[in-house]
């Protein structure tokens, strides 16, 4: 499908469309948000870009498959855990490092964040998956 | 209005019972939909129900009375995904099923049993 | 006692690695073994006979009271002399019997461990381990009846077999656990110790009726002894080991073992005797019209078992005396008797008796076991068969209960018997040669030997019946825990006891007369038992079977019917009903009614998600469904939101708006709905609907009114930021708190996602 | 004071203004008639819930809301787009 | 304590290298070495158990009952490592029976994902990670039932799939309502809320809703409908892992659920158990006598057996559940070799047809004796594994004083002897038909009786050594008719 409306929307809204996912994602453990959120707004980006363009064109400027999405997500979801076993905490204790910009901002890392991160990806990886796959069966 | 809320549910309950006992199968995923949004809007009031409160800390206060039941809403939100999961993969099935066969009468569809 | 059985299961396994060059002996070392054993056995019989036990017992599950305990007593030792010393008899038989038949080895293998498991049966002193072993000798007759495996009839008999004894064998099972229930024991000690209250029970009655259960199927009583008769499809070693001299007997035995726990009392003489007279009559009668020889040697078996039944059932010393001595007069010429209709089948290729015709005519050897045997089968004097008879009578003469009626059915089942050999014999030895025996006689020569030793021993313990009463002995002080003494005559002197053995006699031979030759008289006979016995048995059985069958494909059908729809009503209404029940106990309807009236805008935004999701159920067009459907989950995520739960609220929108279009991607390739149900089925339908949501209704109802215990959120938002640096408790709760949820969850999307993937993206299969 | 007793009048004519235009628009998602009316009816509904959302987190004074607000706009329009490249490729079919 | 994680993680961590990896012949591998270590995890754990008693993890470091907890106590800890050796065996037995081609290229990856939930469901004390686990477990078998994609599969498919939905629906909405009265979701904390509440007789609707999800799973009568529907669609190799662990784990979760917190109103539920037992065990064993096909007179006797487990809960004594749970593994692994063994014979044969089929002992008697082991071990034939399980089953039933429910359960063992003989008289016994042309295929290597070979040995060991695996499950059943033990272990004694 074809319109070229939509084309030129998506060129626009790409920017706006990661830009929330991103937020969502980052802000997640304070604000509404969170890696499920995050990682289906990116997704939706694409779901509407196959819908202006065909999917097959998406895939090709994609370059990385659904799958390979999907693994690096667990892959930083099991990689999450890892610290707090190292650490020798216990398991899937989350771990935190903070550091402070300034007096007033500080900036705390945490395996919670890594695991939001794998979430989001796998979430992405997901959603293009079942994307991809529908929309080209016969 | 809570009393609309569980009508609302049962509403729900039995449109996706109906839904289900139809013979296509496109229905049939539909009423699962509408199962799955009932159980989930059942899980989600049974813990009790505050409105304009929602769950956020604000600063190091946290009062647990001022706000509404976190749990819950953590539990439906991954009942949803997985629903989500869940739905999709049916669909899928639902789809695969018909261009194998081109059916989509749950009724002509007795080869395995008997 | 567990070394010799260790041993014969080594040796049996060992049977599948013996080179096929000396396979060739593989019997024959086994009968040297069998000899060995009966050896070692005798040698324990000073002691036994002194009245000691012998006994081992090695802990297994104490706390189930299964242990393996082993007994040599003075029954257990009559019962082993007889096993190994047949069972020796057996093997050097098979050597040249089986020797033309493929698969031996499985053959010897499932033999020996017959044997081993008939000695595990009388040697256990633990009930639980007796029948572990009693249903090794069902199962393994099973595997020997269908040894020829290729045959129909033989599978269809092996599992008759199997079925029948297995059935009893459960019988006997549970009649085990509930004696071991009321004593708390399965060991025999403690048994025959609270025998009394075990017969004083309530649960006596039931635990007879299924210990009998168990006898009687395993030794072919009426009416189940059908079983044997097709178990005749067995390889004859089989025959005369198993259905004659051993397996059947492990009922009788089990009655001798039981006889001090629950024999004795009124039922029991009462259901026993009965039972046994009827076997005993209709095995002898229906005997003589028989053409098949191993047939008429199986009626015959079935009417010697329920000889020992009913005098077991007679309870008196006399009849269990006689019992024992007959159980050796039958052992010895039931299994010779066996072990020569092999040997005619070997030589003729033929069962059918008439077709037997001087057979023996040139063969005197053959002719002198024969007779010995068949004579002993028709208790004339000198031989063996005699002794056991004039006991019988004398037991029968003298029993407690419906004497002189037992007496006339015993004495009517002997004249038959007498018939019987007497019939066999002549056909034998008379009629016309129609074959050229010579090279076959010879060939076979070696198949005498079992019988002949056997035939000697009817004819020795004939004539010096004393040398078996050592043996006997203590098998009767077991039953009577008591000294016993047996004198055992040849000569009794006149009296009544030898007056009716004449008149059986002469009655016997007037019944051959009147039927030798007399082929329109057996016919007409055999006409008439059609007519009067119309119950098959053996086909009763198949169709008993099938009608089961039957039943079960209409109630299989009935009930797997493939309708998927009516699958789910059936668990809907099934579910309707246990919470409608549970709504009642817990009287759901009392529900305290102070709803707060919420604003009107939310009111307004429920009501209109009511409309939509009734368009959505009802509508017709797939894309009009999918839009309703998309505005109720918008409307839902809008309560979300309206109660607090945010991300909630984010994540139903997103996820509805996905589902809208991947709803929209499959629907392109699909046809519209087409399918119309029935307005009844509709109302149906919608009734069973309605139904369930009002029930899932009160259900919520009650929830939103239950008072709550504290709930371990409290925990969660005080410690969400504090300790898990977030401020957002939902958030927290999903990647920390319930971290493992979430893991669960991502590997749900992944794994539908490339089962989606795995499911569409093939080429096309073929339709 | 009379800040937010007009805040609380405005809300209040706000949401029956809503609620009616949601009405109206529901109308419309049942009457269609063609399938064409049902999607801009639907396009419609979820503007009118966007609006609801702003309204409601006035009224309970939470600022997040107005990000669910946003996250809706973003997406609300994808299903009615996903549902029109549908029916154009169904008349497409039909041509 | 942190490796009672490890039957979650391990899998999980096989998924991922999975995903990456799509070369058949590696994954294969994988998989076989992937289950080792599994394997091996479960025997240390199981071992870890034996010897401290009740093992607790605290994921995350969040104390009972805020986070989720694993608990690993004997029950658990037996079913882990009989899970994993079938696993194990079953990934040998798929290194010859799954196909090359791109359909199955994800075998593994799905297979590790169920046991990654059936470890979950065993592992987990909490039931709302439990539901989690047991939606890995339904989905992943969705995809492993449809594998190859033919009519049958995606019909076999759709109604299995369609009831189980409907059970995970169950299950939720139960959890809901449980949560709302209780406020927790800890199930060792449930207990003791649950326990101490005399007025508690709400719990019951939500114990009613779990009894039907479980029901669905376990399926039991009359919830069973997608079983014998489906199963003998599947891919031979799916269908053994089914057989052996998916009821199972509606087993597993009944006698979790029903003796650790819904024990009140025993008389209701203890009578419900014995009758849908009872109709279980008779209608299982009645569609299993007139079926011909060897996979579908399995499957119906999968749901006779079920009959067995529930009725040793629905006794209720110490007895009774060592008995269910001796059963319960008995069965798991004598069933799981049926399947394999029928998957060989189709091999042979072509066809999974009784009536086309024979002169198998002729031709192949190691895989006779491979049958006839597990066959009698599931009709109940001393000495083998399965005669002690209805032993123990039958006499607590007597010593309670359930003569009805002994006697079917009796009689339908004689049922399951009866289709077992006639497998093995027509498929081993009959001559082969001779109109029937049997499809040229390769000769079998040894390798393909491994699987069954071990399974069959587990079957004979099981019976030999049935004193000492008894007094394991007597203390399993201890630690479950005492829930003390449990409870304490997980929330210390401290928490009200």
């Amino acid at each position: 499908m074809n319109s070229v409306i939509l084309q030129i929307a998506s060129k626009y809204l790409r920017i706006l469309f990661l830009m929330f996912a991103i937020i969502a994602l980052l802000r997640g453990h304070n604000q509404p948000g969170g890696g499920f959120i995050g990682g289906l707004l990116a997704a939706l980006y694409i779901v509407f870009n196959t819908l202006a363009f065909t999917s097959k064109q998406i895939k090709d400027r994609l370059k990385v498959s659904p799958e390979a999405y999907m693994g690096v997500g667990l892959l930083c979801v099991l990689l999450s855990f890892l610290p707090s076993v190292l650490s020798g905490a216990p398991l899937m204790q989350g771990v935190w490092v903070s550091y402070s910009i300034s007096d007033f901002e500080v900036i705390k890392l945490g395996t919670p964040l890594l695991f939001d991160l794998g979430v989001f990806i796998a979430v992405m990886g997901v959603t293009l998956m079942f994307l991809f796959t529908l929309s080209t069966h016969k | 209005m809570e009393i609309l809320l569980v009508a609302l549910i049962g509403l729900l309950y039995a449109g996706g019972v109906y839904l289900i006992l139809r013979r296509s199968l496109l229905k049939f995923i539909i009423g699962i939909i509408f199962l799955s949004n009932a159980t989930n809007l059942l899980v989600f009031i049974s813990a009790g129900i505050v409105h304009g409160k929602p769950a956020f800390v604000t600063g190091g206060d946290a009062d647990p009375s001022s706000m509404a039941d976190p749990l819950p809403q953590a539990l439906v939100l991954t009942a949803i995904v997985i629903g989500f999961g869940i739905v999709i993969f049916t669909l899928a099935l639902k789809s695969k099923f018909y261009s194998v066969t081109d059916k989509d009468d749950s009724d002509e569809i007795k080869e395995t049993d008997i | 006692m567990i070394l010799v059985l260790i041993l014969y299961l080594l040796l049996a396994f060992a049977l599948f690695l013996i080179p096929k060059k000396v396979s060739k002996y593989t019997p024959v070392f086994i009968a040297l073994v069998q000899l060995l054993v009966f050896g070692l056995f005798l040698s324990f019989l000073p002691d036994i006979q002194n009245g000691k036990t012998i006994s081992s017992l090695v802990e297994w599950m104490p706390r189930l009271g299964l242990n393996l305990e082993f007994t040599l007593d003075g029954l257990s030792m009559v019962s082993v002399l007889l096993i190994t010393f047949i069972g020796f008899l057996v093997f050097i038989y098979a050597n040249t019997y089986m020797s033309s038949y493929q698969g031996t080895t499985r053959f010897y293998f499932y033999l020996l461990l017959f044997s081993a498991s008939m000695l595990g049966l009388v040697l256990s002193s633990n009930f639980i381990q007796m029948f572990i072993f009693w249903e090794l000798t069902s199962i393994l007759s099973f595997l020997l009846i269908s040894f020829f495996n290729e045959n129909e009839q033989a599978r269809k008999a092996a599992f008759q077999s199997l079925f029948v004894t297995g059935l009893g064998g459960l019988c006997l099972l549970v009649a085990i656990i509930l004696i071991g229930s009321i004593v708390g024991s399965y060991s025999l000690t403690d048994w025959i110790d609270k025998a009394e209250l075990i017969k004083n029970d309530g649960k006596y009655l039931p635990i007879l009726l299924l210990v009998l259960a168990g006898v009687f199927t395993k030794s072919a009583q009426f009416p189940f002894h059908f079983w044997l008769l097709g178990a005749m499809q067995a390889p004859t070693p089989v025959s005369a080991y198993l259905h004659s001299a051993t397996m059947v007997k492990a009922g009788i035995f089990l009655l001798a073992r039981l006889y001090p726990i629950l024999g004795g009392t009124q039922e029991w003489i009462n259901i026993i005797t009965p039972v046994g007279a009827i076997t005993m009559l209709i095995g002898a009668y229906l005997a003589i019209t028989q053409i098949d020889i191993k047939q008429i040697f199986a009626y015959t078996t079935i009417s010697a078992l329920g000889i020992l039944v009913v005098l077991f059932g007679i309870s008196t010393e006399l009849s269990i005396k006689a019992a024992f001595v007959f159980l050796f007069v039958h052992a010895f010429y039931k299994a010779s008797l066996f072990m020569l209709a092999g040997y005619f089948v070997k030589l003729t290729g033929s069962r059918i008796i008439n077709s037997y015709g001087g057979i023996l005519r040139k063969n005197l050897l053959g002719l002198i076991i024969v007779a010995v045997a068949l004579l002993s089968m028709a208790g004339i004097p000198p031989m063996f068969g005699f002794i056991g008879k004039e006991l019988i009578y004398e037991a029968k003469f003298e029993a407690p209960w419906l004497s002189s009626l037992l007496l006339i059915l015993g004495i009517l089942t002997n004249v038959l018997m007498v018939a019987v050999s007497l019939l066999v014999l002549f056909k034998l030895y008379l009629g016309e040669a129609k074959f050229d025996l010579g090279v076959a006689t010879k060939k076979y020569k070696l198949l005498l030997v079992s019988p002949g030793i056997l035939a000697v021993l009817s004819l020795g313990l004939g004539l010096f019946p004393d040398t078996l009463s050592g043996i006997i002995e203590p098998a009767l002080s077991y039953i009577y825990s008591g000294e016993a003494v047996i004198k055992l005559k040849l000569w009794h002197g006149f009296n009544t006891i030898l007056l009716l053995s004449a008149l059986t006699m002469l009655l016997g031979i007037f019944l051959f007369a009147l039927t030798y030759k007399n082929k329109r008289l057996i016919k007409g006979w055999q006409r008439m038992n059609v007519r009067l016995f119309s119950i098959n048995f053996n086909r009763s059985f198949s169709k008993g079977l099938s009608s089961f069958i039957k039943i079960s494909a209409k109630n299989t059908h009935f009930i797997q019917h493939g309708y998927i729809r009516y699958y789910l009503t059936t668990i809907i209404v099934f579910s309707s009903l246990l919470l409608l029940f549970q709504l009642y106990i817990t009287r759901g309807w009392e529900i305290n009614t102070n709803f707060s009236l919420q604003p009107y805008y939310i009111s307004g935004v429920v009501c209109i998600i009511t409309f939509s999701s009734l368009i959505s159920v009802f509508s017709k067009d797939g894309l009009f469904t999918i839009t309703a459907m998309a505005v109720t989950g918008y409307g839902i995520s809008l309560i979300y939101l309206y109660y607090s739960a945010v991300d909630l609220a984010i994540t139903q929108i997103i996820v509805e708006t996905l589902m809208v279009v991947m709803f929209v991607l499959v629907l392109r390739k699909l046809p519209r709905f087409i399918v119309v149900s029935s307005r009844a089925t509709k109302i149906r339908d919608g009734i069973i609907a309605l139904t369930f949501g009002l029930i899932m209704a009160m259900l919520a109802l009650k929830a939103l009114n239950v008072d709550i215990h504290p709930s371990i959120a409290d925990f969660l938002v005080e410690n969400s930021y504090t300790k898990a640096h977030g401020k957002n408790v939902v958030n927290v709760i999903l990647v920390d708190f319930r971290a493992l949820d979430t893991l669960g969850e991502v590997t749900v999307l992944v794994i539908a996602a490339l089962g989606v993937f795995t499911l569409l993206n093939v080429k096309k299969v073929r339709k | 004071m009379v800040g937010t007793e007009i805040l609380n009048i405005a809300q209040l004519i706000g949401f029956v203004f809503l609620l009616a235009a949601l009405l109206l628009a529901f109308i419309r998602l049942i009457k269609g008639p063609t399938m064409h009316d049902r999607i801009v009816a639907m396009d419609f509904m979820a503007s009118i819930t966007m609006g609801f959302v702003l309204i409601y987190s006035i009224a309970i004074n939470k600022g997040m809301y107005v990000d669910i607000a946003i996250i809706i706009s973003l997406i609300s329009f994808i299903g009615t787009v996903a549902i029109s490249t549908f029916l154009k490729h169904k008349n497409k079919n039909h041509e | 304590m942190t490796e009672i994680v490890l039957p979650i993680l391990l899998p999980f961590a096989l998924i991922i290298l999975l995903v990456f990896i799509r070369k058949v012949n590696y994954a294969k591998w994988i998989g076989i070495i992937g289950s080792a270590l599994i394997a091996i995890v479960a025997i240390y754990i199981f071992i870890n158990t034996l010897n401290n008693g009740v093992l607790v993890l605290y994921v995350g470091g969040w104390k009972a009952p805020y986070g989720i907890t694993l608990v690993v106590d004997m029950l658990s800890g037996i079913m882990l490592v009989v899970t994993s050796f079938l696993v194990l065996s079953i990934s040998i037995y798929a290194y010859h029976f799954i196909k090359n081609n791109k359909q199955f290229s994800r075998f593994f990856l799905f297979f590790f994902a169920l046991i990654m939930g059936v470890n979950g469901t065993f592992v987990t004390g909490d039931i709302f990670n439990f539901y989690v686990w047991l939606e890995v477990i339904m989905l992943s078998s969705f995809v492993l039932i449809t594998m190859g994609s033919e009519k049958k599969q995606l019909e076999g498919g759709i109604k299995y799939m369609a009831l189980n939905l409907i059970a995970s629906l169950f299950f939720l909405a139960g959890i809901g309502l449980l949560y709302g009265k209780t406020g927790t979701l800890n199930m060792a904390h449930l207990a003791k809320i649950l326990t101490n509440d005399q007025q508690s007789l709400f719990m019951n609707t939500s114990a009613m809703l779990f009894f039907i999800a479980l029901g669905i799973k376990a399926a039991i009568f009359p919830l069973f409908f997608w079983l014998p529907a489906s199963y003998h669609t599947a891919n031979i190799t799916v269908t053994s892992l089914f057989a052996g662990i998916l009821t199972k784990v509606g087993v597993y979760a009944f006698i979790r659920l029903f003796t650790l917190f819904f024990v009140q109103d025993a008389y209701f539920w203890h009578n419900l158990l014995l009758i849908s037992a009872g109709f279980t065990m008779v209608i299982g064993g009645m569609a299993a006598s007139i079926q011909y096909d060897v996979r579908r007179i399995l499957s119906y006797h999968i749901i006779s057996q079920i009959g067995y487990m529930i009725m040793g809960l629905g006794i209720y004594t110490p007895l009774a559940i060592a008995g269910a749970i001796f059963f319960t593994v008995h069965n798991m692994i004598a069933k799981t070799n049926t399947f394999l063994v029928s998957g060989i014979m189709n091999k042979l044969k072509g066809t999974f047809d009784l009536k086309s089929m024979g002169s198998l002992l002729k031709e192949q008697p190691l895989l006779a004796v491979l049958f006839i082991i597990p066959a009698f071990a599931l009709a109940g034939i001393p000495p083998l594994s399965g005669f002690f399980a209805k032993f123990i089953l039958i006499k607590s039933g007597i010593e309670d004083g359930h003569y009805v429910i002994i006697a079917i359960a009796v009689l339908t063992s004689l049922l399951t002897l009866y289709s077992m003989i006639k497998i093995w008289s027509e498929a081993f016994l009959k001559k082969q038909p001779d109109d029937i042309t049997i499809p040229n295929s390769k000769p079998i290597r040894f390798t393909v009786f491994i699987p069954s070979i071990m399974l069959a040995l587990g079957s004979v060991l099981l019976g030999v050594f049935a004193a000492s695996f008894f007094d394991l499950t007597m203390e399993a059943a201890r630690q479950l008719m005492e829930p003390s033990e449990y409870i304490n272990a997980v929330l210390g004694a401290d928490v009200k």
